[in-house]
């Protein structure tokens, strides 16, 4: 394993720190892992905290900011983040108007959350959840932990906190971050599987004319492993799994997203395919976003994600945002 | 994986009605620190094939976490013991197994009260509440493939040996085999409960992480004893 | 090689088709290979003007919108645009008050944006250039081809992106353009080697505990090969090699810039060192990126590059920008 | 590398005076793109260890280029020949031996001028007109490990063979060997233009990719004669 970090024990904070040198606009806690607006709270808004484990980024941190979270906490790498850190950040955000834990469906986030949620109830600030969980490539059924929270993750933060800029209540905020995620699916293929600092070694092989179909963010293998193929027929693969969960037509937002060790190149690659299918089934890829939003550490492959927006949907979307990881409008 | 012990209680072989005091309980957690830090990558690898590569150092960082609030502020009886494992296990772990095994040791902890010495039917139901624990906080059954398809029987087995007035270290040691057979047999089920689930039926043919490292704790336990 | 490509003769052609479809501020040119502004020419402005191989996405492509480019010319890959490319880039953008041509400083780019000029300058357009050559890992003298143009690219497009739409003339954009490459100085690392597409292997191998220092963004080997070190010495050797050449002091603009394989997190790991690096000689890192900028494929690694500022360069430097790759101010 | 020939001209190998005419050139051409073609993966693994691993792929795509150009307006003397070649050089090719070889390529051709047939001594000027091209467009001198150290002795030679009366085929053996051995020789030098040149004493040991191509160009040439 050869990796740019000092050690694996200090990679979090080590990074954390950069992030506070880079960031004027952020106030990092790297002690508490903590990622904090420099303005946070705002009075009268409704705070959004979000976080789970390391090794996403830019998720979360890098979408703090105006017009998205006032709070990421960040776990271990592939860890979820624990209560003391999400209660500290929830009280750091509330502006007295209630708080929005976006939690993507995993069940160490889910536990971690929930139990820094009840405690905060309990010291009187309004909690509200929502639970994102977008990847088909899980059967959501009583036999698994249900769906994976993946790229839909950013639509998410994205649409909460640019309604969530205009005064809405907890309530309202909570319930377009379920529409956002109840219209948004995902899948994603690995090329490469990543290293986990810790683990020191690939969590897993795959042959140089093998890829794996339907892999996570955290190096969970796939659901199925098959022959290396052109682009576009692994977009269509991609986009026939999302199709089949919900049949794709009318506007559409679609992310094509790099899980870390893939370039752009092959990303807009995959993105020309997307857009052909999307097109090809009647739908119309009117907002999009390529590039690496949901990493996986230097894991090579690319994940599609695809929101069927409404015209609400779309105004938020397009709303300022100004964060290290998604900007525009200001 | 590597066994072995540390602090030896040898005076707990003795009987049935034997008492386990504060310093039984500090060593039964020295002793899994221990073996969690020698069994780190391997539970890192099981937790590879079919999770995240993380479960290893999840432990490895909670029970280090764990010693040093232990040596803090010593707890002076084995519930508060337990209960300070628990809560430093949330508070450093993260992931699924921080909560996870945060309630079981809280609720040993709760169960177990303030007192000095703890009987083995006393542990028994201490045991029961963890699973009931773990059970109620993440939903799983016997069979889902997690830790609890070793610690359930783990439980069981103690309460069947205290209820038949077995000497402390035979229950004990009823106990660890317990687990480890239940973690040994999670090998052929799928996975229902937590992130192996994501892989279907590829979840079939690998022990799961979490029932390993109950196996270790309840391994831990019985060398405790000595 | 696995890549998310439908073959190694299209890989160029299909993603300027992802970023046709992804951009609609764009006006791509999948056949002769060019990106424009969909507004271009805009009438009295300076037209600015870039290119080269491809595979360093998001450059040039990427640079192209208000307050950066008016036109990109990628080339195959890592091979510079032909003259013709040139040449319908810089009529494309002509309105009236001139085009300048940024160059990175490598004998193919030189050729071929020199041809370009020459036969532009006789159809009576009026083109100057600015040549980048900001690396210190190459020793400029008579011995080589001079030092290599990288990271420094960003700045210079940005800057006298920002200048020329104030309107003014082609002279004093070029001559900004100069002074910002005379102010950067960059230093490259690889972890690994890319792999080019129609190569179809690593162009070198590095053993799992070497890294290759002073490397180029086209897989060229670098000037020496080191054992794998913590960030932080890496970090420290790479600025030392820039300090060395330019005395590092006063307020600085600082990119840590990933080679393409590499993830966020260790890009932050190692802009945590390069600031520290940079308070301890005194410099202030006052404006940053992180991210993947300059990119050589797949390549694990970084560059670091630092501009030492005046007033006049962060004030261009703050001025909005509107592109696929850099976005701030509007 | 691949040798081989497409189209004889047997007739060349007859004396000194023996004219070439534009079959001979387009052979010539054809026979660039073939050994081209076949040493393609040779030249990307010579431009991998001191360059950027194009060098091939770069003269495939100009050669290919160079073909269907000619083939849609045929150009019907040896200089219209060697022009188009080089412009498609330089339209389609890119990186620093597009414009060289293109360059290379027109100066030949506008050297020979609209002649039919041309002697072996218009030949050779022609390639010391390409050797003066390249280097005035790219300022190397012999001994600066590129393409020159291949052209430049190929251009000796055939202009000393010429001097000295030699038959076509001995001459353009003479330029080929001339080549060869520059293109050998420029294994043990350091680099001092292109891309080869920021590796320093690392480009020590490797054959120049462009030297290899010319030494390949200058074999077609003699390969086409017959
Ligand atoms: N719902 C659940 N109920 C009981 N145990 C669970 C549940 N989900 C996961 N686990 C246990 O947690 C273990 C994984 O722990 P760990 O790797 O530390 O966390 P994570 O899965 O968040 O990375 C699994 O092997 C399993 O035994
Ligand atoms: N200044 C120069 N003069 C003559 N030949 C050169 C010069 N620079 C490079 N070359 C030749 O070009 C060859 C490289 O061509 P190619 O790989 O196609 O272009 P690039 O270096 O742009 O990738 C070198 O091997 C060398 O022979
Ligand atoms: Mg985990
Ligand atoms: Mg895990
Ligand atoms: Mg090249
Ligand atoms: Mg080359």
């Amino acid at each position: 394993m050869k990796k740019l970090i000092n050690s694996a024990e200090s990679v979090v904070t080590d990074a954390l720190t950069g992030m506070a040198a880079a960031h004027p606009s952020l106030r990092v806690d790297p002690e508490n892992k903590i990622i904090f607006r420099r303005s946070a709270p705002t009075q009268g808004k409704v705070g959004l905290v979000s976080g789970g484990g390391s090794g996403h980024e830019p998720l979360h941190g890098g979408f703090v900011g105006y017009g998205m979270l006032d709070a990421a906490c960040p776990g271990e790498v592939f860890t979820s983040p624990v209560p003391d850190q999400v209660i500290e950040a929830t009280k750091g955000v509330d502006g007295g108007a209630g708080v929005l834990h976006i939690v993507k469906n995993y069940t160490g986030d889910v536990l971690n959350f929930e139990m820094a949620a009840e405690l905060c109830a309990e010291e009187g600030i309004e909690v509200a959840s929502v639970l994102v969980n977008d990847d088909v490539a899980v059967k959501d059924s009583l036999y698994t932990a249900g769906r994976r929270g993946t790229g839909a993750t950013v639509f998410v933060e994205k649409i909460t906190g640019a309604l969530a800029e205009t005064g809405a209540s907890l309530a309202d905020v909570a319930k377009i971050g379920e529409e956002v995620n109840a219209r948004s699916r995902s899948f994603g293929v690995a090329l490469s599987s990543c290293t986990v600092p810790a683990a020191g070694k690939p969590t897993f092989d795959l042959d140089d004319n093998e890829i794996e179909l339907g892999i996570g963010i955290h190096g969970e293998p796939g659901r199925t492993r098959v022959s290396a193929a052109p682009a576009r027929e692994v977009a269509r693969i991609a986009m026939d799994a999302v199709h089949a969960d919900m049949p794709l037509s009318g506007e559409v937002l679609v992310m094509v997203n790099g899980m870390g060790g893939t370039p752009l190149i092959e990303l807009y690659v995959v993105f020309a395919e997307v857009a052909a299918y999307l097109r090809e089934k009647g739908a119309e890829p009117v907002r999009s976003l390529v590039g690496n939003y949901v990493t996986s550490l230097d894991m090579e492959g690319f994940s599609v994600t695809v929101c069927r927006l409404t015209d609400e949907l779309t105004r938020l979307w397009d709303a300022p945002v100004e964060t290290p990881g998604l900007r525009w409008g200001r | 994986m590597t066994g072995g012990r540390t602090e030896n209680h040898p005076h707990l072989l003795g009987g049935a009605a034997t008492l386990m005091d504060a310093q039984f309980f500090t060593a039964w957690i020295e002793e899994i620190a221990r073996v969690v830090t020698a069994n780190r990558d391997h539970l890192t690898r099981l937790d590879a094939a079919i999770g995240d590569a993380d479960h290893g150092a999840n432990l490895h960082r909670g029970f280090t976490a764990v010693l040093e609030a232990l040596s803090a502020k010593p707890a002076d009886s084995p519930g508060a013991i337990l209960t300070l494992t628990g809560t430093t296990l949330i508070r450093k772990v993260g992931g699924a197994s921080g909560p996870l095994y945060g309630t079981a040791f809280r609720q040993m902890g709760s169960r177990l009260g303030p007192g000095a010495d703890v009987t083995l039917t006393e542990l028994a139901s201490a045991v029961e509440a963890a699973v009931a624990g773990v059970q109620k906080l993440g939903g799983a059954s016997e069979g889902d493939k997690t830790m609890v398809d070793a610690l359930a029987p783990a439980a069981r087995a103690l309460t069947e040996a205290a209820q038949g007035g077995a000497k402390t270290g035979e229950a004990l040691d009823a106990a660890r085999l317990a687990a480890e057979e239940g973690a040994r047999a999670t090998i052929p089920l799928q996975a229902r409960k937590g992130r192996a689930s994501y892989l279907g039926e590829r979840s079939i043919g690998h022990e799961d992480p979490g029932a390993a490292s109950t196996a270790l704790i309840l391994g831990a336990l019985h060398a405790a004893a000595g």
